[in-house]
């Protein structure tokens, strides 16, 4: 099996390829790209092949996926296990709710779009600056990203009262914000709504995109720099790194990430609520990226809609089982995982397969050194 | 009151339904349900935050669905039940009822404990004109052209028994409520009744729903001295205030309430005499029984289910509104919603284990047996002060007193108390 | 909501208060600290090792076992399970303290499930006893107030007397502080982690015994009552056990018992959690960490 | 190993070590640090002229590894001021000292183990101007792992660890280099490397201080020798008279004697 397809053709796709592979991501044979390029149509063509409903759950689970990725990027990749990402994923869903209904205009919703995402993402830049600025370290940020979390919890949950209104939307306390719009592309007062497999498809594009985007900035030297600080703060320091900056984009990033899934998700229910602050949805991300893979992108994708499907599909019960049961089994198999598959369901596969290939190119070698030794 | 006014032919059919008489005969219409026969659709949390009033509504609502079944079905064919457990989480009630609109093709859906739940399923009840009953008693004011709400509303709940205990005990009232819109909009109506009949509020908080400890909020009743609190406390943490009073020697004070006892059954789970003098608003508690002639609620649901905790005010209204649902069915000779429901807006009577109530076609809510449910020092349950109250608000006072009519208009709203009183 | 206004009496309700929240956060931390402080695992099946202790203690009384001795049973059975889990799971995580926690939450999500699945959606509460002290127009739980933050002093006096004076605390502070070490001198690591793990999570059950009486309805969702003030507490509390659930306990309680008295409990709740944010961005590594800085600049100066 | 041979290997420095005509690169005024009752580093003057390569010798726990970690600034110093090509360092940040030209040799390896050699020297160097592809297969000569560049950092020997380390902080081109024992745990041919690594960049222009307890290697790259005891100077000059000195064998070369 090849592992580079053309590499120093200096080829387009060559120079793609470089940008795109490296230590700091899984897969980057020629048989994964190609496996990949096979499981992106698949998804493009799932919508044609099934009812609406499992097009519409399905984009649920991968605009968690955005969240699952935004944990993968900051915990796999700079060591930063942040608890409350799911923090800036609400903001942005609370923040496009608040925009959107005020400006209904499909111009507002796009507007909505944008200033959502910018305030998430100044959220996890201003919480970031706040710890690694401070000195805040390892576990304590796990727990400090937890309690902003539920503050935010506490807080909306008590927005119940007509008082807590910003300009046309009310905030709704605990039973949440309705009427968020949809998401729209557009100018003015006509735009493309998109829903049904139209959401879908934006939503499978955008995180295309995102993956490979990311793919692309962790193979960078910025990516390198990431995997220093995660390997070791205090000597990446001493190699001249202004390392709590570096923190600090990379928490920023993450911001960036889960805010553009929390807009998707509450365009997805035309509907927010405080319950995306609370410790059980909090602890969502930690799971997904957990199982998948922390040191893999695709993994926390596979994980986010494995498990929440199987999720879903467990609250009906599973033949002669219960739904009663459906968290004992969520729970044993997250503890499964950990246990016998530390790294996570992804990198071992990959170590398992490279492991298999470097033996199976062992004994080609060996039968080929004997058999071809005369010439 | 009104025990007498019950037209006759609802009584006929609902109960020739319950005795599995299909009255209607067989006309092979499947409805709406795609492909098979008719489906319907529970959603009620099994697991998770609200499991302990959930299961109870769950389990009547299988109960009536398996009685009709096992009577025959409905329209000839038999009810399939779809009912995965939400878990109490509002993100899992939105798929799942995607998934049971879309999918499972419901013909009509029950779903939801907390008034969050309904909030976050009701775009999508919206968007696909789902047929959805909604049993909980809460805040009011929902009109919406396809939900019926069928539990009693803070209106009518707290119209019974704010009156009963100011003229018991006096007019000073300390409100404690919940924080969030079901427990303030309750704290608005309890201020509606102060405005409308004089009396005083001396203290009004809101507590949220992780609280556990209300020893300063004992204190401040303490100063304040109120006549009576009006309680409107949601949830297993906050079941903690009544334990709390029994301690502090509280129970001289009694609470009037639209949330306990009814629904959580503390009367049953608190050792006596934490619930003493608690005055509940209530459509319909176990210790109710059947009000029907010849009928037994109470033990056809304990032999259905017989590690039930409860049968609570919730559960009777799933069962009731299952059968007011059915009625209609048969009526209308078709599971197809639109028509459904159109049948239901002509506005129907139905004989339910609470007595004998009526459902206000234009409003989509009930007239209820609306009683005042004390407990003693032994946490015995006696009812009081009968009395029937219809769906006022929605069809008397909102929209400057025409009321919401959803024969005449599609609506999706829900109207508050300050939009029509000063509060 | 109408304030309370100053007086004698008030400030007598506001103490009072204080106790009562002061006692909450120290019992609901203290396990929760010693695993963390000492072996550096996040326990975020906290909640249901203290529910543990609500049941072991619910099921015998209701089985008309007296309330002391019923409470025995839910301090035994967190204590026991407490070492399975060591045993069968945690151990296996001391060298990947984060997974910890994701293991540790998968067994959350499953015992309190299983609770509900065995045992039904709830047991019957149990009455507070002790009854109440009246001063003026007020009055408090004896319970809340002052037998449960005096049982949490206790605690706290006896796990220091156990880990200063004894030749287990010493062995367990010797393995928390370099394991390695400690092995060459001969100490039992394995055990040491073990029993540590052990008293933690019977401390849980021991506070779940004792708030089985005081927590109104016991459902098998209760264990998130305990987990954010515990949380806050350890980390406002920093690296040592003990001093630091006392000193966050006594700080977070100022704030969240003058909150609620004053403002309302939304404000206390509030105030508790904004406080937590601020220290630990004023303190990084909480209140014991500044207060052993503090210390050595202080010798310094000398 | 053996060191790369257009190394030029010599056995005298080359350079007289005290300041003389040069100017002083680094210098701290009365430098402290105290941990609790403890006073590691107190009140030292310790200077360094450029160019030289000075060895920082002194029993356990004199305060040498502390006086490193003050310079760079992994620690605040709790008195006192670090100067460096005459700008005040105290109270800078790590990275921004690393900025003005100093690098660092951790005691014990401190490389990333998770990351293979080249990946390593890497980190550093992609901070600079230099070519990257150059200077990465320049460096894996000098520090003799070119072989080894796809070798795990964990997979690597003592001594290839150590030669790594002086690689990355060598490809940050620093002017003054620190290096806390360089040669502990090597083998004696391993140690002739790092000696003669250190001799070429010595020869490049680089200025080093270097904490070592092998007084042999001492020898052989420096003639100048500050010796620490208690925290403090106690001694300061030519190799051979401190090795003479009688107060510096009672606290220091007596134990190793």
């Amino acid at each position: 099996m090849s592992d580079r397809l053309d590499a120093g053709s200096g080829s387009l796709l060559g120079r793609l390829r470089d940008r795109l592979e490296g230590p700091n991501t899984i897969g980057g044979s020629a048989v994964f790209w190609v496996g990949f390029a096979v499981a992106v149509a698949a998804l493009i063509a799932y919508p044609q092949t099934t009812d609406p409903y499992t097009v519409i759950q399905s984009s649920r689970y991968l605009a968690l996926a955005f969240l699952a990725l935004s944990l993968c990027f900051i915990w796999g990749y700079a060591g930063v296990l942040s608890f409350g990402q799911v923090a800036f994923f609400g903001v942005a869903a609370y923040a496009f709710g608040v925009i959107g209904i005020n400006l209904s205009s499909a111009t507002g919703v796009v507007a909505a779009t944008v200033g959502a995402v910018v305030a998430g993402t100044l959220a996890a830049a201003l919480l970031g600056y706040f710890m690694f600025y401070g000195g805040v370290r390892d576990t304590y940020v796990t727990i400090m990203t937890l309690v902003v979390a539920l503050v935010l919890n506490t807080f909306m949950a008590q927005t119940a009262g007509s008082e807590w209104a910003v300009g046309e939307a009310q905030l709704g306390g605990f039973n949440g914000m309705t009427n968020i719009p949809s998401l729209t592309l557009g100018l003015g007062e006509t735009g493309l709504v998109l829903e049904g497999n139209l959401f879908y498809y934006a939503l499978l594009f955008t995180l295309l995109a995102t993956y490979l985007g990311l793919r692309v900035l962790l193979n960078s030297s910025f990516g390198m720099t990431m995997v220093a600080v995660r390997e070791d703060e205090a000597r990446t320091a001493t190699f001249g790194y202004n390392v709590p900056f570096v923190k600090l984009v990379v928490f920023t990033i993450g911001g960036a990430l889960a805010a553009v899934g929390g807009v998707f998700y509450a365009s997805w229910g035309n509907y927010i609520d405080p319950s995306v602050f609370g410790i059980a949805f909090a602890a969502l991300p930690v799971v997904w990226v957990s199982v998948g893979g922390r040191e893999s992108l695709l993994g926390a994708i596979g994980a986010t809609l494995a498990i929440e499907r199987m999720r879903t599909g467990l609250s009906s019960g599973i033949g002669p089982i219960g739904s009663e049961w459906a968290l004992v089994i969520v729970g044993g198999l997250l503890l499964g995982v950990i246990l016998y598959l530390p790294a996570g369901v992804v990198p071992t596969l990959d170590d398992l397969v490279d492991e298999l290939r470097t033996r199976r190119t062992e004994r080609s070698q060996s039968t080929t050194t004997t058999e071809e030794s005369p010439e | 009151m009104t025990h007498e006014s019950i037209p006759r032919r609802s009584v006929l059919a609902s109960g020739a339904t319950a005795l599995g008489i299909s009255v209607a005969g067989c006309s092979g219409g499947s409805g709406s349900g795609g492909g098979g026969g008719p489906t319907v659709g529970i959603l009620e949390d099994r697991s998770g935050n609200f499991q302990l009033n959930g299961t109870s509504k769950w389990q009547a609502t299988r109960l009536a669905l398996e009685e009709i079944n096992e009577n025959g079905g409905l329209l000839g064919e038999e009810i399939e039940i779809v009912d995965p457990d939400p878990q109490s989480d509002n993100s899992r009630y939105q798929e799942l009822t995607e998934q049971l609109i879309l999918q499972d093709d419901v013909d009509a859906l029950w779903a939801g404990y907390s008034s969050a739940t309904r909030e976050a399923i009701r775009p999508i009840i919206n968007e696909n004109e789902q047929l959805y009953f909604y049993t909980t008693q809460y805040e009011g004011g929902v009109c919406d052209n396809t939900i019926f709400p069928v539990g009693a509303t803070a209106r009518q709940q707290l119209g019974i028994v704010t009156p009963y205990l100011a003229d018991e005990f006096g007019d000073d009232i300390y409100i404690i409520a919940a924080d969030y819109n079901f427990g303030q909009l309750s704290g608005d109506w309890v201020n509606v009744l102060a405005q409308e009949n004089g009396y005083n509020i001396v203290g009004e908080e809101y507590i949220p729903l992780d609280e556990t400890d209300f020893s300063s909020v004992i204190n401040r009743i303490q100063s304040e001295d109120p006549d009576f609190i009006m309680s409107m406390l949601v949830g297993a943490n906050h079941e903690n205030f009544y334990d709390q009073r029994a301690t502090n020697d509280l129970e001289n004070i009694p609470i009037g309430t639209s949330t306990a006892m009814a629904q959580g059954h503390e009367h049953i789970r608190y050792d006596p005499p934490a619930l003493t003098n608690v005055y509940a608003g209530v459509s319909y508690m176990e210790e109710l029984g059947d009000l029907r002639d010849g009928e037994n609620f109470v033990d056809a649901f304990y032999e259905r289910w017989p590690d039930a905790n409860y049968l609570n005010q919730e559960a009777q209204n799933n069962y009731f509104s299952v059968y007011l649902w059915a009625d209609a069915v048969e009526e209308a000779g078709t599971f197809d919603q639109q028509e459904v429901i159109s049948v239901l807006e002509e506005g129907r009577d139905i004989s339910a284990p609470s007595g004998d109530l009526t459902l206000d076609g234009a409003t989509h809510h009930m007239e209820h047996e609306m009683r005042v449910a004390r407990a003693d020092e032994n946490h015995e349950i006696s009812f009081t002060n009968n009395e029937r109250i219809g769906p006022s608000f929605l069809r008397e006072e909102v929209e400057g007193g025409d009321g919401c009519d959803l024969r005449e208009e599609d609506k999706t709203t829900q109207y508050v108390p300050s939009d029509v009183y000063d509060v | 909501m109408t304030p309370l206004t100053f007086s004698a009496y008030s400030l007598m309700a506001l103490l009072f208060q204080f106790l009562n929240s002061f006692g909450f956060i120290v019992l609901a931390t203290v396990g929760l600290a010693i695993i963390f402080g000492m072996m550096g695992v996040i326990n975020l099946a906290h909640g249901e090792f203290i529910l543990i202790g609500v049941y072991g203690t619910a099921l015998p009384y209701h089985a008309g076992v007296p309330l002391p001795i019923a409470m025995v049973g839910g301090v035994v059975a967190s204590t026991l399970f407490g070492v399975v889990v060591e045993r069968t799971i945690v151990r296996r995580f001391y060298d990947r303290l984060l997974d910890s926690m994701v293991a540790t939450w998968g067994l959350a999500l499953v015992v309190s499930q299983l609770l509900l699945i065995v045992f039904g959606s709830s047991l019957d509460s149990i009455s507070t006893p002790l009854g109440n002290v009246d001063y003026g127009p007020f009055s408090s739980s004896i319970y809340r107030s002052i037998f449960l933050p005096a049982v949490a002093l206790l605690v706290l006096a006896g796990l220091y007397a156990v880990f200063t004076r004894t030749e287990f605390g010493i062995k367990a502070r010797a393995t928390i502080e370099d394991p390695e070490t400690a092995r060459a001198m001969g100490i039992d690591t394995d055990r040491m982690y073990m029993a540590t793990f052990a008293i933690g999570s019977g401390l849980a059950g021991f506070t779940g015994a004792l708030y089985a009486p005081a927590l109104g309805s016991i459902t098998p969702n209760r264990g998130s009552t305990f987990l954010v003030e515990s949380f806050v507490a350890v980390v406002v509390g920093g690296p040592s056990v003990i001093v630091g659930t006392l000193s966050a306990a006594g700080v977070l309680s100022v704030f969240n018992a003058t909150g609620s008295f004053f403002f309302g409990t939304f404000v206390g709740q509030m105030l508790l959690l904004l406080v937590a944010i601020v220290a630990l961005r004023a303190l990084p590594d909480g209140i014991t960490g500044y207060v052993k800085d503090w210390r050595q600049r202080r010798r310094a100066e000398e | 190993m053996s060191a790369p041979e257009d190394i030029n290997v010599r056995q005298k420095p080359a350079v007289a070590a005290t300041g003389g005509g040069r100017s002083t690169m680094l210098a701290t005024k009365q430098l402290t640090k105290n941990f609790g009752g403890l006073t590691a580093v107190d009140s030292v003057d310790f200077s360094v002229a450029e160019g030289e390569i000075r060895c920082l010798i002194g029993p356990n726990g004199a305060g040498k590894s502390t006086l490193l970690e003050l310079i760079t600034g992994q620690l605040d110093p709790s008195d006192g001021d670090i100067y460096f090509d005459g700008e005040d360092l105290t109270g800078l940040d790590t990275h921004k000292r690393i900025d003005t030209g100093i690098s660092v040799k951790f005691q014990s390896p401190h490389v990333y183990e998770n990351l293979t050699v080249e990946e390593n020297l890497r980190v550093p160097l992609q901070r600079t101007d230099r070519d990257v592809e150059r200077v990465l297969a320049e460096t894996l000569d000098r520090i003799a792992l070119a072989e080894k560049a796809e070798t795990g950092a964990s997979e690597l020997s003592h001594g290839e660890k150590q030669r790594l380390e002086i690689g990355m902080a060598v490809t940050l081109e620093p002017k003054l280099m620190l290096l806390d024992e360089p040669v502990a745990g090597m083998s004696v041919d391993e140690t002739d490397d790092v000696a003669d690594l250190i001799r070429s960049l010595h020869d490049d222009g680089m200025t080093f201080v270097v904490v070592e307890h092998d007084m042999e290697f001492v020898r052989r790259i420096s003639e100048q020798v500050t010796v620490l005891n208690q925290g403090k100077i106690f001694r300061q000059g030519p190799i051979e008279e401190i090795e003479a000195d009688e107060d510096v064998r009672r606290i220091y070369l007596g134990e190793n004697a």
